[in-house]
């Protein structure tokens, strides 16, 4: 199928998203759709699905213009789309959310059998391990990607656009994605392809357009010339700022202990230790546990053995406001808009969330001028973009909403803070921006836990790299920055415990 | 605990199912009437006309909305039925089908309001409800129609031994409605954009029709729980319906459905309202102080929703 | 002018009674008069549809300015009064009301006292302390006592009986519950009063509750008395429905079925009131008072209850097989007596 | 453009909702206003707009008690139940116990508050729904409160109380109408201006990301819940001075919509998370203003209902597409 977007404009209030944009796939290739976050990547995408109406431009499928009034059109134009929102039914079955649009109703009524069986096919394209009659609410946040990714698939379209569908799994995962995209691709499918992570880009694209503030930066290039320089310079406008830090020292004092762990989860025996002013990567496959570990240590999850220790001291936190009030431990969470912000309201009432009870004086009155001055730093020093504090998180790029997020944790003083996938979905300038202030947190003292499925962003950060497996810590690797070296120890790890014994189904996460 | 009990602990009804039978065992025991052919007739008699409200209220919930207009709107149908019958001699045959037409397009236009202008469901229906009551007291200037057909009031009280035949519309509209939530395209599209309605649109669901869909349906269930209020009354009385609405989200809610939608069982409702009807008739039959009645109801429910949670809790299905 | 136009159309009307009062027109016992008078009920309920005729003869034949029948949208006091207060705005100058709420609506009437507006209890009685000049209704407590009395009766001395109530939370329903344990003292024993179901406002409700009861007890209960009206209809209609012949029932008020099943026997009567008298006699009087060619005789001799020291029984009457049709020439025979009389019994005038 | 455009659609503003939502409902009930008191002169009466002001006053006392409870994104079914319940004590203590009448109304506001918080302590130890809670704990409290009072009403209550609730301040307004706006801004003040008010936001409209940021939900949830019987006490205050009497039959479920009317006409979510204090305030004013209106105007007996319901049909949609007219404008000017 030949998809051509001609000249494409599209404005929301106060905002041009898409200035005379262009985009043509032809059949066979993959063609990444790079920029950064607020570039209008996903403004084109939902152009192209039918959610939004172009203000100008127009849309042809081989030669002949059309017009999407809904997804439906869309769909019926033989248009199948990831989308970056979670867009799964939470009480309907993992099966039925891939057919949803089509379920199956040979006599009128709806055949469960066979929703599951076809189901079933397109899910084991990329993991054997989920059950198609399990309800979605109960899937890990990588496992409903995997759905996503199923669902699209299952469309059968010509036209496959994945808006960065590999955001919340693991390489593993990714590795059996890309040899079916490159399948498809080969059996004339075209994709349109966007992610932030260069390596995937380069590994599994054959042309590139790239989005800059609305605009065509590059259109169609193709990926063989392109040089990794060349592309961040192509949608940052200048050229990527690497963080390499040395890996600090680890004798400072301990600050959180863990004695032989065990969780509702299933996890059992985990024991680390994290130092004063280190970082600590916590690392795993999708269903490792890892991030059900940190809500059991900070008390969102009840743990069923073992000791927790703080600063030597033996430590009984039952929810999440003792430990950020008494033990002083925060907890990024992975799931920005579940767990993390609260959209609705806005950039100062987000970050000062943690530090109301400091700014309220007598009465508990807050005072709105100190808590404007209290914020307004955090929001200078990460460089959140935004018109105002009294902007709506909602409304804020994924970059500038996760930059929120850690700035609460940062003015909440926090002197442990877990940081659970910080980057997901994270342009690359806004990427490198945080790395380096969760270094320069550590270097002021703070202790991090840091988890992340992203294998650079681990290199790049951690000083020493716990393995979690199937609820268990099976190993450590000291880090000495050296990507091939560090990724390989940990990978022959995992592998090496994983063939010990029988494959466990790594779909158990509750 | 035994893998069976334990299967059963995991459904989430299991918990009213329980106290129904805790409380069926408890009644028979303190009253000898309890199982007698005749009180089992009145209590299956009482059900029908409260589930079919809990189902009209239901379907909205299941859609993410909220019917607040389901009592204005079976008043209104039971008396522009009775009228028909009454004053402009309709047979009862074409009687029926036109006042539960009347009911989903009273439905109909709560959906195209709500789905029209944007606004939230709960604010056009409680505007609809009131313009429902106004056409209804207006028509009937509060005096009730009598006259209605004798087949339709021998309906609405004639029992083959202890079965009442007005329970034959309940056991048909619950089967119907058990298929058509989980077994039909537009049923799982209906909780598909109560789940996620962002995903339903995405994945080529009209939100917009579905929401529609929803209210019709609960205008013709609460058309429907009309009429048979009016054959188990024999007169078609302005003021049936005053009293629906917080039946028609307890039975439910009761029943396990999610106020924010996405999420009904039929069943569940269906034991919730035997469970309320098991409640009024006990405490009429165990000759409770009539001011007495009121905190027993509501310690019973709360202890009915308390073994319900406890079921949860102990099986983690929270 | 407008009395004598008034005055022929008054006796052309064909009612016995309109002819009566329009005679007391001619008399010249009433003046025409500028007074807008409101008759209105507790809310939208067929038991006050009566009013809306007895206030169009009212005004036709007293010659009065306007007499309007005002339906509260709801049954729910705050309704009343908003609308009493409303048509106070619009410069009425006497309402006949019946309480909905009886202790409730009393700041209303003395709000209405303070601004030299008249105002009278009707159908049902307003509880003392209270600014209303009167109350002409049916004695709620007494009604109910006869009523129990009747089904005694009924029942032949002795048995077992049970009382359907209305809404627990309203005062009426209190004093009911004491007629009828009164009534059922006073027989020594002979009748015991098996069960009190009480919230029966409601059709499903009613219904549920009726059903349930008979079910329960069909064998032990000998009587039923119902003080409301819906739990008359539907202990009507379930009776019927039951076939049972021997349970005797007394409902209130003449609701058709209720009527019906009286005539076929299922029922052994009803507690008749008199809502068009209310009105009609009602806005009598309140224009009247209104004109401030009368004041209420404190003196009088009025008949003291539960709930008022100054209350008129605008007549009660057993309806049974016997007096099935004559019953409402048997009312307005009692609506004319009491009308005629009314102002040498309880007014004082110059 | 973001890349979270979508959101855009289910948000919301500020969480105090717009000054903007609110200037056009206002402009709506003032052009209802004017319509009315054109067509009958009757309605800008003293004794009128007495009466208006007094209605309103409760009508806003009892959906300020519902819109506490909607910030955390539950709802308190037994706002009635509990309005009878503090009406009931407090007649009681005044007529009864013999109790000054400071006293007599403290303990009638003691005993709303402190359903409200048996409210919410069930809520978060069992971690039911609200709904289902409340509406348990509807039927308890007032089954309680009938089987101690035998619904018998108090109406010998010392004669200042009836002498308030009849008192007009200039004639034409109603003291009660000041104490529902001082309430109003004591609300506004706690939703805006502390720690208290925003925990409560934040909790309602992110229970879990609010938890993680260290705010006690369970606790705000409670003090919500005490804050709403609170305010169900001191509407039951408000009408035992309005009727002069303590009456079982005040309350109940005739509260139940008018609590939730005002909240959400004037914005408050049903999902939690917000409130809109003085929208509240308007919402109510809206409802009375067509209510009052209809009935000076003579509408037809019964079919008032009807118009009611219509009227208020077309003022929400007038509102919305204001809103949406709003929205185009600004995007034109881009």
């Amino acid at each position: 199928m030949q998809l051509s977007i001609e000249g494409v404009s599209k404005a929301f209030p106060g905002v041009q998203a898409l200035d005379k944009v262009s985009l043509d796939l032809r059949p066979g290739e993959i063609h990444a759709l790079m920029g950064e976050n607020g570039a209008g990547k996903s403004t084109l995408i939902k152009i192209i699905t039918g959610l939004y109406r172009p203000d100008g431009g127009r849309i042809t499928i081989d030669g002949k213009e059309v017009f999407f009034n809904s997804p439906r059109d869309a769909i019926a134009a033989g248009i199948g789309a990831v989308h970056q929102e979670r867009n799964l039914i939470p009480r309907f079955s993992v099966g039925e959310n891939i057919l949803l649009e089509r379920l199956p109703t040979p006599n009128g009524l709806l055949d469960r059998d066979a929703i599951h069986q076809e189901a079933r096919r397109y899910l084991d394209l990329l993991d054997r391990g989920i059950d198609t009659r399990r309800e979605v609410r109960s899937l890990s946040v990588a496992q409903m990607q995997i759905v996503e990714i199923a669902k699209a698939l299952s469309l059968e379209t010509r036209c496959l656009l994945m808006d960065e569908p590999t955001a919340s799994i693991t390489e593993h995962e990714t590795e059996a994605l890309f040899a079916l995209l490159k399948r498809l691709r080969d059996e004339g499918a075209s994709i349109v392809f966007v992610s932030h992570k260069l390596e995937e880009v380069f590994e599994i694209a054959d042309r590139v357009t790239v989005l800059r503030d609305g605009k065509n930066a590059a259109l169609g290039e193709p990926m063989s010339g392109m040089t990794r320089q060349k592309l961040i310079s192509l949608m940052v406008g200048r050229d990527e700022h690497i963080v390499d830090k040395p890996p600090r020292s680890r004798d400072t004092e301990v600050v959180l202990e863990a004695r032989n762990v065990a969780t509702v989860f299933g996890h059992s025996e985990v024991s680390f230790a994290l130092r004063r002013g280190e970082i600590l990567g916590l690392y795993g496959l999708v269903g490792a546990g890892r991030s059900e570990l940190a809500r059991s240590i900070v008390g969102a999850a009840p743990m069923t053995g073992g000791a927790l220790l703080v600063n030597g001291k033996s430590a009984a936190i039952s929810n999440a406001y003792q430990a950020l009030n008494q033990y002083r431990i925060g907890y990024i969470s992975e799931d920005r808009k579940q767990e993390g912000l609260i959209l609705a309201h806005t950039i100062r009432e987000n970050i000062a969330v943690t530090i109301w009870r400091r700014l309220a004086g007598m009465l508990g009155l807050i005072n709105p001028a100190a808590e404007r001055s209290a914020v307004n730093p955090y929001v200078e020093r990460l460089e959140i973009r935004t018109p105002s504090i009294e902007q709506i998180v909602g409304n804020l790029s994924g970059g500038n909403q996760q930059k929120v997020s850690v700035a609460k944790w940062l003015a909440a003083n926090a002197e442990i803070l877990i940081i659970d996938e910080p980057t997901v979905g994270i342009d690359i300038k806004t990427k490198a921006y945080l790395h380096e202030l969760i270094h320069e947190i550590a270097d002021g003292g703070t202790s991090v836990l840091l988890i992340s499925s992203d294998m650079p962003e681990m290199v790049a950060l951690a000083d020493r790299i716990l393995i979690m497996h199937n609820k268990r810590l099976v190993g450590e690797v000291a880090n000495d920055r050296r990507y091939d070296t560090v990724s390989n120890a940990i990978m022959s790890r995992i592998h090496a415990v994983e063939e010990a014994r029988p494959p466990a189904h790594t779909s158990q996460t509750a | 605990m035994n893998a069976l009990l334990r299967r059963l602990l995991l459904v989430e009804w299991s918990g009213i199912l329980a106290a129904i039978i805790l409380g069926s065992a408890l009644l028979a025991w303190l009253s000898p009437a309890f199982l007698t052919e005749f009180n089992i007739y009145v209590m299956l008699r009482s059900f029908c006309v409260a589930l079919l409200i809990g189902f009209a209220q239901m379907v909205t919930l299941a859609v993410g909305q909220m019917n607040i207009s389901v009592g204005a709107l079976g008043g209104l149908v039971a008396v522009l039925a009775g009228g028909m019958m009454e004053k402009m001699g309709v047979p009862l045959a074409v009687a029926i089908p036109v006042a539960i037409a009347i009911g989903a397009f009273c439905g109909l236009l709560n959906g195209i309001l709500t789905e029209r202008t944007g606004i939230n469901g709960f604010i056009i229906t409680l505007a609809t409800a009131s313009a429902f009551t106004g056409i209804n007291l207006g028509i009937t200037q509060s005096i009730p129609f009598y006259d209605m057909p004798p087949a339709l009031v021998a309906f609405g009280s004639d029992r083959f031994f202890a079965f009442p035949y007005l329970l034959i519309a309940p056991i048909i509209v619950t089967i119907l409605l058990g298929i058509f939530l989980s077994r039909t395209i537009p049923g799982r599209q209906l909780l598909a954009v109560g789940g996620n309605p962002h995903a339903a649109e995405l994945s080529g669901i009209s939100r917009g029709r579905i929401t529609v869909l929803a209210h019709t349906l609960s205008g013709a269930l609460a058309a429907t729980a009309a009429i048979l209020a009016v054959a188990q009354l024999g007169s078609a009385q302005p003021t049936i319906g005053s009293d629906w609405l917080l039946l028609s989200f307890a039975a439910p809610i009761i029943g396990g459905a999610a106020l924010t939608g996405g999420h009904v069982s039929v069943l569940g409702t269906t034991l919730a309202v035997i469970l309320i009807a098991l409640i009024e008739n006990g405490m009429v039959l165990a000759k409770v102080d009539p001011y007495w009645v009121q905190f027993v109801l509501g310690a019973l429910i709360l202890a009915a929703v308390w073994l319900n949670r406890w079921r949860a809790v102990t099986t983690g299905t929270d | 002018m407008r009395l004598s136009s008034d005055k022929i159309r008054g006796f052309a009307a064909s009612s016995i009674l309109a002819g009566f009062a329009a005679s007391f027109g001619a008399m010249g016992i009433a003046q025409a008069s500028d007074n807008k008078i409101a008759l209105i009920p507790g809310g939208p309920h067929p038991y006050f549809a009566p009013w809306e005729q007895a206030a169009a003869d009212a005004q036709k034949d007293f010659g009065i300015a306007a007499v309007d029948f005002k339906v509260p949208q709801e049954w729910k006091l705050n309704l009343q009064t908003e609308l009493v207060e409303s048509l106070a705005a619009q410069g009425y100058t006497a309402f006949g009301i019946f309480p909905g709420d009886a202790v409730g609506i009393n700041s209303t009437l003395t709000e209405l006292k303070d601004s030299s507006i008249p105002s009278a209890a009707l159908a049902g009685c307003a509880q003392d302390p209270t600014d209303a000049a009167f109350c002409l209704g049916t004695d709620v407590y007494n009604s109910a006592y006869i009523g129990t009395k009747e089904l005694i009766k009924a029942m032949g001395g002795k048995g077992a009986i049970v009382h359907l109530a209305g809404l627990l939370v309203d005062p009426n329903t209190t004093l009911r519950v004491k007629a009828v344990e009164t009534a059922v003292a006073e027989t020594n024993g002979e009748v015991t009063l098996l069960q009190t179901v009480a919230d029966t406002d409601a059709q499903e409700a009613a219904d549920q509750k009726i059903n349930a009861l008979l079910a329960a007890q069909k064998d032990e209960i000998g009587g039923m008395i119902a003080t409301g009206y819906i739990p008359s209809v539907v202990a009507s209609k379930s009776l019927r429905t039951l076939g049972d012949k021997r349970i005797k029932f007394i409902g209130i008020d003449d609701d058709q079925i209720v009527l019906e099943a009286i005539k076929d026997g299922f029922v052994s009567g009803t507690m008749a009131q008199n809502p068009y008298g209310q009105g009609y006699i009602g806005a009598y009087v309140l224009d009247l008072i209104a004109s401030g060619s009368c004041t209420v005789k404190e003196d009088a001799v009025w008949i003291e209850t539960p709930q008022t020291k100054r209350f008129i029984d605008s007549g009660t009457l057993v309806i049974n097989a016997d007096n099935l049709s004559t019953y409402k020439d048997d009312l307005k025979k009692v609506t004319t007596d009491i009308q005629s009389n009314f102002k040498d019994k309880y007014l004082n005038c110059q | 453009m973001t890349d979270e455009t979508i959101i855009k659609e289910r948000s919301r503003p500020g969480f105090i909702a717009g000054a903007s939502a609110q200037i056009g409902l206002l402009a709506i009930v003032a052009v209802l206003w004017l319509v009315f008191s054109t067509l009958a002169p009757g309605f800008t009466s003293p004794i009128n707009l007495f009466g208006i002001g007094r209605s309103l006053a409760v009508d806003i006392v009892i959906g300020f008690s519902q819109m506490v409870v909607l910030a955390t994104g539950g709802m308190n079914l037994a706002v009635g139940s509990i309005g009878v319940c503090a009406v009931m004590a407090t007649g009681f203590l005044l007529q009864d116990a013999g109790m000054p009448v400071p006293i007599a109304l403290a303990g009638g506001l003691l005993l709303g508050a402190a359903l409200g918080w048996l409210n919410g302590f069930a809520i978060v130890k069992t971690g039911v729904n609200a709904f289902i809670i409340t509406l348990a704990s509807a039927s308890l409290f007032l089954g309680a409160m009938l089987i101690l009072t035998k619904a018998v009403p108090y109406n010998a209550l010392p004669p200042e109380i009836g002498q308030f609730g009849r008192m007009r301040i200039g004639g034409y307004v109603s003291p009660l109408l000041f104490i529902a706006i001082a309430i109003g801004v004591a609300l506004f003040i706690l939703y805006r201006h502390t720690l208290l008010g925003r925990q409560i936001l934040a909790a309602g409209a992110n229970p879990r990301a609010a938890e993680m940021s260290g705010v006690p939900v369970g606790r705000v949830i409670i003090i919500s819940h005490t804050l709403s019987g609170l305010l169900a006490a001191t509407a039951g205050m408000m009408l035992v001075a309005r009727l002069g009497a303590a009456m079982p039959s005040v309350g109940g479920e005739d509260w139940l919509l008018p609590s939730f009317l005002g909240p959400v006409l004037g914005g408050t979510l049903l999902a939690g998370g917000s409130v809109a204090v003085i929208g509240t305030m308007i919402g109510a004013a809206l409802v009375t203003t067509i209510r009052s209106g209809l009935l000076v105007l003579q509408v037809g007996n019964f079919w008032l209902q009807l118009f009611l319901g219509l009227i208020l049909l077309a003022a929400v949609m007038a509102d919305r597409y204001r809103g949406i007219f709003l929205e185009r404008r600004s995007m034109g000017r881009k």
